[in-house]
């Protein structure tokens, strides 16, 4: 798997008058694992979707790797090596849980190009490895649509793992789940790959600073700081935005 | 035609409900104005009524029927409705027989008027008039009184109107007489100017929908774009394909579709 | 005040008409068992006919837009059969009705539910002439012997011709024929406009105008106004493509809602008044559209039809009165009379062939050789085109005392066929 | 909510019964309904090919008749050239279906929901206009008449003619079951649940890397060209095309068949189709206000019957 760095350049976003996003700069080597932070209303998911090739900037330019990524649509970026997770989960609902991930196994593998029932023994295999790894193995014949908020967490973030994507946008991942699940899921993320590049937005400050080697620091659209947990943390301005509103 | 359009686009963008009885309403509109003028020789009191009745029809098929499908998706809606048109169809025919009927202008606004070279019957010119009206009207409301602003914020975000304290269920219900009024309105005004028959509803159904879609989902502004396109593109359709003006008008929605996929002034659905 | 009264008793009407339809499907479908149970009575006592009862299957459009002709064209076969005692050649006469609706989908369904479920003798109806043409070969292939009471597409009297299917009602040429003839000589008018719905029948009305209006020294002042059938939307546009100052007059063809619409625009826009001259093909201006219309009907329209409600003969006279008794104070219209014609038809085949249909031969000759005065006037058929030969009325549109707006007859051109090819 | 993985066990069962039932048709049914019966099962290849867009892919399609009336047409077109082979007539209405499919997808497929329902609609009508209008190919509203039903050298050896009742009946039913079992072949394949993913969420397949657009455009063209075979089957069995069945109703009264019998489910549609069919025809010929009836009935179905007819039986 290649490596994959993520970088935006002067990206700027408007939604008519308002700029959601302006002149953002942000730099991810490969393998590097950021954070991205805000109050709400900061522009972070609107950041990542710019990366993910959901939403055009209005200017700037998105990179991943060596390659301009500007004008490329989404299933393109994925095919370059990026996974995402969302923030409010978006599942197939109608599917069940193991066809959810094989769904995402076979994207990778071979696309869906395929008009007959296939055997497809090493998806199968590999889909049920995952499951169990996520401890979701028992929930694999359940409708998406019938899970738990946690549950449903889970497996939003299986499906952008079972990409095996080299870099990885994942947007809110503890958002609303309880003690054990948050351990499990910061458990699943910190056994990524090393050289697996990691762009994170999270509220919960613990789960950032045991996962993030870089932060970046967003409000109304600007970026206000960037560096190490440490230096983010005596950031002044960082206080006043946002620690200090904790 | 703007005025149909308008009723279909509120209860189709706020409620998203997909109404194809709507051109039952227009054609019922029609018929009690008929009704009315046959009885009383008053066009005006016909203007009244129909709206009324038909927003209490509305209000009543709201209440008993649509209530239940908002959330099965627009294909059982669709189920729903069709069956509607076809009952309303019935109930008219055995009603008042299948022959064509008509109505003249009201006194006033009978005979020809040139504008600007061209001439115009004076009843067109007054439907032209009304609509602008009301449209006006309209436009001015939605965008300013409370009744606007809660309907608008029905469309914007649902769950945020629940959480204002907004009755929903009974701004759905008001929504949905409102529109049915509106096309009973059209229907009254058309009335006059176009024939009155069982089968006039499925004729004005297609048209009023190209408009609301054309214009965007929910958006008065857009229905009135919407109509004002229709328009033209049937005037000018008449004048180069006389025999089917109305592929012009799909063409012309099928570009704008092409290149604005939610219409000329509607949001992402 | 009379117009309720005239809303209320076409309700009536319509009531008796379903109850009456619904009393006969069931005697059909479940037998005497429902005829018990809805008390009715036959109309042939002990003393009735002992022959196999005698089926009819009959296709006209119950729904839809055409559904008015198809009740007028049924009301005037029942009228008939009734006045015989629904009885003819020692068979008891019984009509089953299905529905032609519009589509060719739907008539080709009901003719085949007449013919093979409940096995009719005889075929007739078809208002829409792509649905009798689109039956033509089942019938054909079948020898289902068959009357076609409206339908006027001049193919079935020329390419498509059958020996088992004759036409009661006109050929799409017959009516407009002569009107090209009499606008071009006796009114002197040469420079006429063709305002028409493009479709079948238009198509073939004009052409036929055309003919004659020419061949007599008329001159078509172009282009063509045509319309789409149906219009649905705004007829402004085609009635401003008149060219009125160009022009001695326009020849029309349209009916129904069409007619209705396009006339009251042309009144509105003061185009009716500054015409000259408005021909056409009868429909154009039939009772149904005057009735519709009223005061802006165009007064003093020319144009030809087999029929007229003023019609003089006692024939005529005698079946508007009694058309008018039997269903509640309905005015009769030129498709009773073709239905009345069609029953006609078949009560004298069946009487000249003593009740016995099994020699198709011997029958169709028998329907072949049929010709009474109809309230039309004279009524044959002709061998070379199985198509009925009859007068075609020049009728001028006025405004009676008595009747309000309606036509009056002010020529007449006798013995009309249609030419065959 | 425990549902079985691919297929629930009343499902087999149904399929067999509704064979079975269908291929005794012939032997005691009176020819008329032999008749209806045919229709239906053409009516149900095209309502299947309708429930693939609309269950499976999740595009409510309402222009869809456009595909069955060009079907008709091509088949009605080169018959009427003194084509008679009846695999030739299927495939050139299976291939002017895909023929018309493929640009109105890439058009429709832009917009989603209800616009792509208006999309398809404004195409379906303009087709239908050009029928119309097109006199000199489609011979307008009188339509195309007379064409002859087709030959196949097989069944001409045996003595069987297609214009017998009974063997076109039986050609339909074996189109039918080969559609049926092509489309649960696609439904159940990596490709069927691709698009059931892009239905469910095409965002999420977008991020996966599935080209979404180019999947669906498959799953247009492959409705479409299975529509044109439906289409073709109409134009032999009728003896004619004509402009009607590209009409909207038709696409209308085909979603009203997926949906009274229940969607994504491939037997609904054929259910469905029966249902409807024998509801409209027998209630007219039967029943005067009939449409009362019949939208009455439409409108219990909505509010007692949600899950469509296959949800009854799944119950049961």
């Amino acid at each position: 798997m290649t490596e994959v760095r993520v970088s935006v350049a002067g990206v700027t976003v408007r939604f008519g008058a308002v700029a959601a996003l302006s002149r953002v700069d942000i730099d991810v080597p490969a393998g590097e694992r950021r954070a991205v932070i805000g109050p709400n209303g900061a522009g972070k998911t609107t950041l990542l979707n710019v990366i993910a090739g959901e939403l055009r900037p209005t200017e700037g330019l998105v990179h991943l790797g060596e390659q301009d990524a500007t004008p490329l649509p989404a299933w393109r970026r994925a095919r370059l090596g990026l996974g995402r997770t969302f923030q409010r989960s978006t599942l197939f609902d109608q599917l069940s849980v193991a066809e959810n991930v094989t769904l995402a196994v076979r994207a990778r593998l071979h696309g869906g190009w395929r008009f007959w029932p296939a055997r497809e023994r090493a998806v199968n295999t590999e889909v049920e490895g995952r499951l169990e790894a996520g401890g979701i193995a028992h929930l694999a014949r359940r409708r998406a649509a019938g899970l738990g908020h946690g549950e449903r967490r889970i497996l939003e973030i299986e499906l952008a793992l079972a990409a095996v994507p080299s870099a990885l946008l994942i947007d809110e991942p503890m958002a609303g789940l309880s003690g054990a699940e948050r351990r499990l899921t910061l458990e699943r993320l910190q056994a990524l790959p090393e050289d697996v590049t990691v762009v994170i937005v999270e509220h919960d400050l613990d789960a950032v600073f045991a996962l993030a080697q870089r932060i970046s620091v967003l409000d109304h659209g600007v970026k206000i700081a960037d560096g190490t947990p440490a230096e983010v943390r005596a950031n002044p301005r960082v206080q006043e935005v946002y620690l200090g509103a904790i | 035609m703007f005025l149909l359009a308008a009723g279909l686009s509120i209860i189709f963008g706020l409620m998203n409900v997909l109404n194809l009885a709507h051109g039952s309403f227009y054609m019922v509109g029609a018929y009690i104005a008929y009704s009315v003028v046959v009885a009383t020789k008053s066009f005006w009191l016909a203007l009244v009524v129909a709206p009324v009745l038909l927003a209490v029809v509305g209000a009543a098929l709201e209440l008993v029927f649509f209530r239940r499908v908002y959330g099965r998706g627009h294909l059982a809606q669709v189920l729903l409705t069709f069956g509607f048109t076809l009952v309303f169809v019935d109930l008219i025919r055995s009603q008042f027989g299948p022959t064509t009927r008509s109505i003249p202008p009201p006194s006033g606004l009978e005979g020809a008027v040139q504008v600007l070279g061209a001439t115009f019957s004076a009843y067109s010119l007054f439907v032209l008039a009304v609509a602008t009206v009301v449209g006006a009207l309209l436009l001015v409301g939605w965008r300013s009184l409370r009744v606007g602003a809660v309907l608008r914020a029905g469309v914007e975000d649902k769950e945020m109107a629940g959480l204002l304290g907004i009755n929903l269920p009974r701004v759905f219900t008001l929504t949905f007489a409102f529109g049915a009024g509106l096309a009973g309105l059209a229907g009254v005004i058309a009335a006059p100017e176009f024939a009155i028959y069982p089968g006039m509803d499925a004729n004005v159904l297609i048209l009023a929908l190209v408009v609301v879609v054309l214009g965007g989902l929910g958006s008065i502004e857009g229905a009135l774009l919407g109509a004002a396109l229709v328009g033209l593109g049937y005037v000018i359709g008449t004048s180069l394909f006389p025999q089917f003006a109305i592929g012009l008008i799909f063409a012309l929605m099928a570009a704008v579709l092409v290149v604005r996929p939610s219409g000329l002034l509607g949001r992402r659905m | 005040m009379a117009d309720e009264i005239q809303g209320y008793l076409d309700r009536k009407l319509v009531e008796n008409l379903d109850r009456r339809e619904f009393l006969q499907m069931g005697l059909t479908v479940a037998g005497a068992a429902a005829f018990v149970a809805c008390g009715g009575s036959p109309t042939s006592g002990p003393s009735g006919p002992t022959g196999p009862e005698f089926k009819l299957g009959v296709v006209l459009p119950y729904s839809g837009v055409y559904a008015e002709l198809g009740n007028s064209i049924t009301n005037g076969m029942r009228m008939y059969f009734d006045s015989v005692g629904n009885q003819a050649g020692n068979r008891k006469i019984t009509m089953i009705t299905a529905d032609e609706q519009v589509q060719l989908a739907d008539a080709v369904a009901a003719t085949k539910k007449v013919v093979e479920q409940d096995g009719v003798d005889m075929v007739a109806g078809y208002v829409s002439s792509p649905n009798a043409a689109g039956n033509r070969n089942y019938l054909d292939g079948q020898k289902i012997p068959t009357l076609v009471a409206n339908a006027g597409v001049n193919s079935l009297s020329r390419a498509a011709k059958s020996p088992f299917i004759y036409r009661t009602s006109f050929s799409n040429w017959q009516p407009a024929h002569p009107v090209g003839t009499y606008v071009a000589e006796k009114l002197g008018k040469k420079r006429i406009q063709l305002v028409y719905a493009k479709y079948g029948a238009g198509l073939e009305s004009v052409a036929s105008f055309k003919e004659t209006f020419t061949a007599a020294g008329g001159t078509i002042v172009g282009p063509d106004v045509a319309t789409p059938f149906p219009n649905n939307g705004d007829q402004t546009p085609f009635v401003q493509a008149i060219q009125i100052d160009k022009i001695d007059g326009i020849y029309s063809f349209m009916s129904g809602t069409d007619a209705v619409t396009f006339l009251k625009k042309a009144y509105e826009l003061g185009t009716l008044t500054r015409l000259a001259l408005v021909s056409g093909a009868g429909f154009f201006v039939e009772q149904d559209v005057l009735a519709a219309i009223t005061d802006a009907a165009p007064a003093g329209a020319i144009t030809g039809l087999h029929w007229a409600l003023t019609l003089p003969n006692k024939e005529n006279q005698d079946f508007i009165s009694k058309y008018s008794k039997k269903f509640s104070g309905r005015q009769a219209d030129v498709f009773a009379v073709q239905g009345f014609d069609t029953a006609r038809v078949i009560v004298e085949a069946l009487n000249g062939v003593k009740g016995n249909t099994d020699n198709k031969d011997a029958f169709m000759k028998a329907i072949a050789g049929v010709s009474f005065k109809s309230p039309r006037g004279d009524f044959k058929f002709d061998a070379n085109t199985n198509n009925v030969v009859q007068t075609i009325y020049i009728r001028k549109t006025v405004k009676d005392p008595k009747l309000g707006w309606t036509n009056q007859v002010i020529d007449q051109y006798p013995g009309v066929a249609d030419p065959g090819k | 909510m425990i549902r079985g993985r691919f297929r629930a066990a009343w499902r087999p069962g149904l399929l067999a019964i509704l064979t079975l039932a269908l291929a005794s048709v012939p032997m005691w049914a009176p020819r008329f309904w032999i008749y209806i019966a045919t229709q239906a099962l053409i009516f149900a290849i095209f309502a299947m090919s309708l429930d693939f867009l609309l269950g499976y892919a999740g595009l409510p399609s309402f222009g869809h008749a456009a595909f069955y009336g060009v079907g008709a047409y091509a088949c009605a077109l080169l018959a009427l050239r003194q084509v008679d082979g009846l695999i030739p007539l299927l495939v050139v209405g299976a291939a002017a279906g895909a023929l018309i499919a493929a640009p109105i997808g890439a058009l429709s497929l832009r917009t989603t929901g209800i616009y792509f329902l208006m999309l398809t609609l404004a195409f379906g009508q303009m087709l239908w206009g050009l029928a119309v209008n097109w006199t000199s190919l489609t011979r307008g509203t009188d339509g195309l008449i007379g064409i002859p039903r087709p030959t196949l050298a097989g069944l001409d050896a045996l003595n069987i003619s297609l214009y017998e009742r009974g063997p076109f009946f039986f050609l339909c039913l074996v189109v039918a079951i080969l559609t049926f079992l092509l489309l649960e072949m696609l439904a159940r394949s990596p490709f069927g649940k691709t698009l059931e993913g892009i239905r469910d969420n095409e965002r999420r397949m977008r991020a996966l890397g599935y080209p979404s657009f180019r999947y669906r455009l498959a799953a247009f063209v492959i409705a479409g060209s299975i529509a044109g075979i439906a289409g073709s089957l109409a134009a032999m069995s009728n003896g004619y095309a004509t402009p009607d069945l590209l009409y909207w109703t038709v696409s209308g009264l085909a979603l009203v068949a997926v949906v009274v019998g229940g969607a994504r489910s491939l037997i609904g549609p054929v259910l469905g189709a029966f249902a409807v069919l024998f509801g409209q025809l027998g209630l007219s010929t039967y029943v005067p206000r009939w449409e009362l009836i019949l939208g009455t009935l439409f409108i219990a179905f909505v509010l007692f019957v949600p899950r469509g007819l296959v949800g009854l039986v799944r119950r049961a």
